[in-house]
């Protein structure tokens, strides 16, 4: 075949780095949080400073003794400390001229629960770190426990389905748009199925941070704790995507806006099918869900209609 | 006391050091099928190469080849190539190759 | 460097006399969040950066758990910090207390002694300080507004030793040297400079720096976890004598010397000694000399270093004594003794068969007064003359 | 605030001293007492004094606290704000007694009222035992500006018009 | 005069119990917080278990040993611990079947700061508790400190005016908004210069927190910290509505709606003048915080308008 | 009731054993959130609750923190509670145990020990129980899954004892003791009811009633918060008894003894006494075994209560013996010594001249090994024989 | 040991009882001005005493009249009064009332 | 778990049992090993085991573990998991092996790679120190409905399938 004939995915313009992980490391098999701990990096660079936590990334960005998986600085912290450790770091390098963009790496269970006053601080202060929670659902490294992100019904292991209950009680925490009430200087959603979408926010965030607190919401299911075929993982992004569940959609200056309408979407049925945490749903369990997914996207276009 | 620990760190509380080579677990042999991909198919989109998770997808100039040190066999390329040039097979079809 | 240059003397506060400690010994990044007694040290420090007085970063965090987040991040990354805080305060950045100390990061803490959560109380006493014991930081009381500002700065040239790098915590006696108005002579800030400058001296530190490899915070695994714990406690072993020498060195400086890990007062010639740390040991001092002249051959000794506990030098003195009281501000739970009490009895092996007696006044803004102080001695005197005696006494509850 | 000037002023003449307050629970309403020691030597106590040489009452609506006399030593002083005269020795430890109309000075003054540097000059000219001078020196370390100069000027006239008895 | 030509004003009619504080309390002259502690439990009844926390509540709120200030159950609390402990208040009273509203009362700075984290958790577990927070806009009861409700430019005693620095750096946290995004059973917006709309609010809260989580925030101008004449506290809320700076509405179940809507709002100068802590505000700055204000106003009024 | 009817004999884990002891007692309501190594522990009570064999309400909080806050308030109210936590979760709930011991509210809690957060680490160790120790708690460590069910069962009656009204701690090793799975016997419900039973007829204890007008909580103003203080110390030390009492009443029930405060093997003839907890004293009491038969009088005492510290009894054995040694699973930041060790040395005055040596072991998941526990025996026994013994020793760093 | 402490609290941790009289403070003393209404004017509206923080306005039936022990002088009900019927006079001019 | 049925049947023969996983510090690709103890007295050991009498080995990737037979008691047993055949010893302490082909057995009846009760039934067969009957009657402590009868058969395959040697 002829070079000329070949174009490579324009994804590949915006990585400035090489992958900083090492070949091998723990993450199960087709978990996207290994592709968005990969493909980060390859777009902000290796100033980066990453603060993580205990969760599904630690066993991956904390090092082991002496030995490390990735080369990146990086800062363990406990999970009620990460943003309150960024701004640490950031406001030294930045006193000094270091150049450094210091991220925040966590899941939505650090995120949205046990590490949440901190980080509403931070966005509070308008301090210049780049907060990105990956959003799998769910408390996974410590066995797939609720958060408050787990969407409604859903079964986890401290929502489990049994005699006389059927998975999680209550709708998941609006994550993005209650950081949208924060007024950061940027945010976004995001997921792995929409790399180039993924890449831009990224650029953007590393400029913004520069005025302000960035906030970044990556859904990134879970095969293992879900249960998708490790293969679907990509495709249950999309259609989060497709059906609304997971709307694409960035804020500067608290200006909501969707990075992606979509014409016609499906129901949530497309989302769930592909994965076993909703089998026990019957069709009322369905319709509660696509409910409470309805309302969330009207919710977040007439915002972003508001700001038109 | 007669202290016979060698020291593993070199500073005072525990830091971990990437100058030296990185840790790294064989996540090849995870795998339980392995991706082959079709060259005489392969438009050399990279789509594969970006979404692997384990970004182990080697770039071979015209195509894109797995690197089965650490192919964790989890299907994604497969999946996602628009072309469908990937095929899963089962490990054990390449036994003793 | 032979000696300092007289500094300013102003009549300012236990709290204010923190702020100018800190301030004096230029920190790169401060973070601090409100609390009674401890307030007017964050009001202060956010004043002298309003005013450029001050200049480092200031965060106005949203929670002490933060504020000690900040400050160890900071360290980690190379900057020199300093924070504030007060019982529920300090009892809510217990988790990231334990981390900083992990971490060696040489952070310096004000804390403005107040009674802890258990009962609520705005009141003093010294019982979050013995919250915190298990920490890992070095923990030191001091006594006067004069102390303060002094222990502050060397608390830095201690903290960032290349042989300790660890956190401090400076205590002092909320609402009582918190609001106690002293005359404080307030050193030139260049001579603070020159007293902190052996410490660039030194070999750098590990400093996280981005584009460089490394990782602070690794799991220690078995033997790596091991090690950075038995580090830790060596490091805290070879604080004890850097305190003595640093306050030898700051003596000679400045003119002010506090004896480092203890302040011995007329304990050559004693008989017996009362063990007292903070406020109060000024009063127990008053109490010391009207009852020398009754004939009763007492001394005090004032812990300054609580942790470590400085175990070489209180056997060096109290070796031989007939008899020793304890006056603790605080609760050892789950004891009858107070803590600095229990602690000392640990040492008995080595201090021989003395009767220790432990007393508990002072909590929740009780005064030690010049009579309790006079029935401590006055007991403490029959029991070494082989009197039976009381093991334990809450004073306020005898009265 | 007061205590603390007062204070400064006998740093000025080479004093030790040590003042802090004692706040009641509640921040408003309940009364606030604050001690100030003085001395030739440093000052070792930190903690409230049981025995005064001196009270200065600034609410003459605690002339009504049943303790308020308690423990003073024999020959001491008291300082009152007061619009009346005082006539009758309140506690047999007195020795002397100043009262001035603090409150009406401060409010002609500073316009507020805040008669505490007004009590500060009865002290000074009540017992003499710091310097009118020394007194002056020292508010600018409080204050500035106008409100400076309003203090001082209450500071005179409590110097001034304070009634000195002796019993 | 003659009985029958005089009207009591309606609020009366919201009363159900008599006010159960001691006469002489600790709060300052003029204090809007007194007047809301006060008008709460005449309203909501004696059923009602408080939780509180230090803060400038807490002086009368808590007993002093065996002696109290007021005649409602209540429970203590450290900063970080309030809705946690009404969660525990009110699971246990619902499952003896013990009538009780259980009303966290606390300041802006334990709501919106050092105790956000269980507040946002005990919203999304949709709790049957009653959030009340008072804004004063700071830390009062430690001096009139900064807290995150703090607005942009305010001086405080940890936000001074300086040589080098005029006042907070950041807009204050837009809890409202952020607590909305928690779709909590029901939240309001309210004020003590409109009693009335208070009183609904309050019934409206007692009513919907049988279904779960309630939040009320109520604008509590502070007379010592802000410095305003203390006769002029209920003309400060006031104008706090209708400069729409503090604009009043309530959401039931997540669905936002003015509950006054001003006609011609005033600029915020007439609020702010009425205070001296933007006494050293330039012009530049004063239409700075006229900017966040309208910002702010159109944010939830189109939110509104989308639920119409 | 004379004894219990035989139980269910299960293999499970020590986890599940916690998840199941709690669940007979009972509880009303439970709070608690995930953390390696107890996890299951709250996994388990999920699904007691889905599949209605836990009656009590389940509250999913958002952190340890708030955990601790909702049992505690639900216990004022009444209600009998439970939660579960380890590590990195205790020290992020800290101001909230000081608030559950102060408000004397008898919560019982199982924490599932590991190392703290000072170093990055998912292992087992003590240094968790360590860092509360100073909260005011009763803390209990025992030594195997069926003690686990045992002791909550015991737990809920002591707590809840109207002259003790305390909140309890009970103690296993992470990782061994969760993951643990050995033959454990379940009694039967009403069994457990009917030993709990005896709590119904003492005196109600105070409870926060809406529209009844009392305040929990108050302000402890001077004397008022000496009073309370002086009533939480008094209650520790009838602690003691109870524990004992306790035992003896469950074992004459269930059949199952554990000595209450301490449990004593072969210490009656020994001349040295080996002191331990945990899951580590199986493996000490082997070795014994082994050392009596080459002629070593060696015995264990096996520390059940931490808090309060049992002196009396501990006292009581070991007053006479020839060399103690301790075994510590965790440090005592500031000592030389493991915390348990300086913790005995205090009872020295009492116990008199015996040797007291210190080991540092097992720390961060490492094993206490038989060749371990032999070689501190041999080296106890030598100090016993007035050879010269090394006071400290970390023993995996001497491998 | 001998305690003379004599229990303040009947329970075992520190509560607080308002079956017993309430703590009160003296807040009268506060005032530096007392608002004086004027029975005539007043409509019996109730505004002044809804708005008073300390809820010191005592009804009377037909007017409100306040209640000295505790009212701070804050001055609200004399600003919030629709029909001007209450003035601020300084306590002084009562001094010997 | 495999440990802990295993335990459980012992349990059912009237013997004590400790079993416990070390989990390496990722849950994921590091190796997981676990240890049962069983006895006719109580098990007062809860460390690891350095001296075990049988090793079984699930992966046969662990095969080049350099440290797999360290510690082995002499006369102990060795069951493996794999498709190829024991032929010599591999250790000097090893007396008895068994070699089974597990993964393809769980592949065949449980449908996916879940070797463990396979396992189980291999050592009952080549040790015999444990009865298949109590190992089948424990199962259902553990799993239930379709999977149950699978995980049945399965270890009743390897009972029956595992080719035992003695060296
Ligand atoms: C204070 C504290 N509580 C609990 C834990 C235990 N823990 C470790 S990881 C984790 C779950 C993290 O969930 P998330 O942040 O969503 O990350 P994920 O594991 O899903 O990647 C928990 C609860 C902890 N490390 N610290
Ligand atoms: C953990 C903790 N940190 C700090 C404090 C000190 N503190 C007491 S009240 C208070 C301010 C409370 O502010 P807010 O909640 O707005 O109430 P306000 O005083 O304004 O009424 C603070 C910071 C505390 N009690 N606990
Ligand atoms: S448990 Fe889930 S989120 Fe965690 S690494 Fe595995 S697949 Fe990814
Ligand atoms: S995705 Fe398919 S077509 Fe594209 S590079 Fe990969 S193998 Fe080739
Ligand atoms: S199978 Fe998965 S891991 Fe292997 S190359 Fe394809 S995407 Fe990457
Ligand atoms: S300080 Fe402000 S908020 Fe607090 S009681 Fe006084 S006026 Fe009210
Ligand atoms: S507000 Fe005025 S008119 Fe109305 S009741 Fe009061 S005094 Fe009368
Ligand atoms: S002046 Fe203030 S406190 Fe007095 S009655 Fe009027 S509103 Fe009430
Ligand atoms: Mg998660
Ligand atoms: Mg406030």
């Amino acid at each position: 075949m002829v070079e000329g004939t070949k174009k490579r995915n324009r994804v590949f313009d915006y990585f400035c780095e090489e992958d900083q992980f090492a070949g091998g490391v723990a993450w199960c098999a087709g978990c996207p949080l290994e592709l968005t701990a990969r493909f980060v990096p390859q777009v902000l660079g290796k100033n980066m400073v990453i603060v993580g936590t205990p969760g599904c990334a630690a066993p991956v960005l904390h090092g082991q003794n002496v030995g490390a998986w990735h080369k990146l600085a990086y800062m363990a912290s406990v999970m009620t400390g990460v943003p309150s450790k960024a701004t640490g770091l950031s406001r030294y390098y930045n006193r000094i001229g270091q150049d450094a963009t210091v991220v925040c790496f966590t899941g939505d269970g650090c995120a949205t629960d046990v590490g949440f006053q901190p980080l509403s601080g931070a966005a509070e202060r308008r301090e210049k770190i780049i907060y990105l929670a990956y959003d799998n659902e769910g408390y996974m490294n410590t066995g797939n426990q609720r958060s408050s992100a787990t969407p409604l019904g859903a079964a986890t292991t401290t929502t489990p389905v049994g005699k006389i209950s059927r998975g999680k009680q209550t709708i998941s925490k609006n994550m993005p748009l209650i950081m949208l009430m924060h007024r950061p200087s940027y945010m976004a959603t995001a997921t792995l199925s929409h790399l180039e979408d993924f890449a831009k926010k990224l650029k953007k965030a590393q400029e913004k941070v520069k005025e302000g607190f960035v906030y970044l919401h990556v859904f990134s299911p879970c095969p293992v704790g879900w249960r998708i075929n490790s293969n679907m993982s990509i495709e249950v992004c999309r259609n989060a995507v497709r059906t609304n569940y997971f709307p694409l959609w960035e804020a500067e200056d608290g200006k909501p806006r969707l990075t992606l309408e979509v014409a016609n979407p499906k129901p949530v049925v497309e989302l769930t099918k592909l994965m076993r945490k909703f089998s026990h749903y019957k069709e009322e369990d369905m319709a509660n869900l696509q409910k409470a997914v309805d309302e969330r996207y009207a919710l977040i276009k007439s915002l972003c209609d508001a700001y038109k | 006391m007669v202290i016979k620990h060698k020291n593993i760190f070199k500073t005072e509380s525990a830091w971990s050091n990437a100058d030296e080579k990185l840790l790294c677990l064989d996540t090849g042999s995870w795998r339980t099928e392995r991706p082959v991909v079709d060259k005489e198919k392969c438009n050399y989109c990279g789509l594969c190469a970006l979404y692997c998770p384990p970004q182990c997808m080697k770039d071979m100039g015209d195509h894109y080849e797995v690197d089965l040190a650490y192919c964790k066999g989890c299907g994604i390329c497969a999946t996602e190539c628009p072309l469908k040039a990937i095929t899963m097979v089962p490990e054990g079809e390449f036994a003793d190759g | 460097m032979v000696s300092a240059q007289k500094g300013q003397v102003r009549v300012i506060t236990g709290n204010a006399v923190g702020a100018y400690g800190a301030m004096l010994c230029r920190p790169e990044v401060v973070a601090a969040y409100p609390i009674t007694p401890q307030s007017e040290i964050a009001e202060l420090l956010s004043q002298f950066k309003a005013d450029g007085v001050l200049d480092g970063e200031y965060v106005e965090v949203e929670g002490e758990n933060s504020a000690m987040n900040v400050v160890l991040a900071a360290s980690v990354a190379g900057a020199r910090t300093f924070t504030a805080t007060s019982s529920y305060g300090l009892v809510f950045m217990y988790d990231a207390l334990q981390e900083t100390s992990g971490f060696r990061a040489p952070v310096v803490m004000v804390n403005a002694n107040r009674e802890t959560p258990g009962i609520h109380a705005v009141s003093s006493g010294q019982q979050d300080l013995i919250s915190a014991r298990d920490t890992g930081w070095i923990q030191i009381i001091v006594e006067n507004d004069q102390e303060i500002l002094d222990q502050i700065i060397m608390a830095y040239r201690l903290a960032e030793d290349y042989d300790i790098q660890l956190p401090i915590m400076v205590n002092y006696d909320g609402f009582y040297l918190s609001y106690l108005a002293e005359a404080v002579e307030i050193p030139n800030i260049e001579d603070v400079d020159a007293f902190l400058a052996p410490l660039k001296q030194q070999p750098e530190r590990q400093k996280l720096v981005p584009g460089v490899a490394i990782g602070c915070g690794t799991h220690g695994m078995e033997m790596g976890y091991v090690e950075a714990r038995y580090k830790h406690c060596q490091a805290l072993e070879r604080v004890k004598g850097k305190v003595d020498e640093i306050d030898k060195a700051f003596g000679d400086y400045f003119g002010r010397y506090y004896g480092g890990q203890i302040e011995e007062y007329r304990t050559d010639d004693a008989d017996i000694v009362i063990l007292a740390s903070g406020s109060a040991t000024g009063t127990v001092r008053t109490v010391i000399d009207t009852k020398r002249e009754q004939g009763i051959k007492v001394g005090l000794i004032k812990l300054r270093l609580f942790r470590p506990f400085p175990a070489e030098r209180l056997i060096g003195v109290l070796k031989g004594k007939k008899a020793i009281g304890v006056i603790d501000r605080s609760l050892c739970f789950g004891w009858k003794y107070g803590p600095m009490c229990m602690e000392l009895r640990a040492l008995s092996p080595e201090i021989g068969p003395a009767p220790i007696l432990s007393y508990i006044d002072g909590l929740a803004n009780l005064d030690i007064t010049v009579p309790h102080i006079g029935r401590v001695i006055d007991e403490v005197s029959a029991a070494a003359q082989g009197k039976p005696y009381q093991e334990v006494t809450w004073i306020p509850m005898e009265e | 605030m007061a205590a603390r000037m007062l204070a400064s002023a006998f740093v000025l003449e080479g004093k030790s001293v040590a003042s802090f307050p004692m706040y009641g629970f509640e921040r408003r309403g309940a009364p606030v007492v604050a001690f100030t020691r003085i001395d030739d030597k440093p000052i070792r106590e930190k903690t409230q004094i049981y025995n005064p040489d001196c009270l200065i009452v600034i609410d003459p609506g605690l002339l009504t606290l049943p303790t308020l006399f308690t423990g003073l030593k024999p020959e001491s002083a008291f300082i009152l704000n007061t619009p009346k005269k005082l006539t009758e020795q309140p506690d047999k430890n007195l020795k002397i007694g100043g009262a001035v109309n603090a409150t009406q000075i401060a409010v002609d003054e500073i316009g507020r009222d805040i008669p505490n540097t007004c009590l500060l000059g009865a002290f000074a000219a009540a017992t003499g035992w710091v310097q009118l001078q020394s007194l002056l020196d020292c508010l600018p370390d409080y204050l500035s500006g106008d409100i400076l100069e309003r203090n001082l000027k209450s500071a005179e006239r409590g110097y001034r018009e304070v009634e000195v008895i002796k019993w």
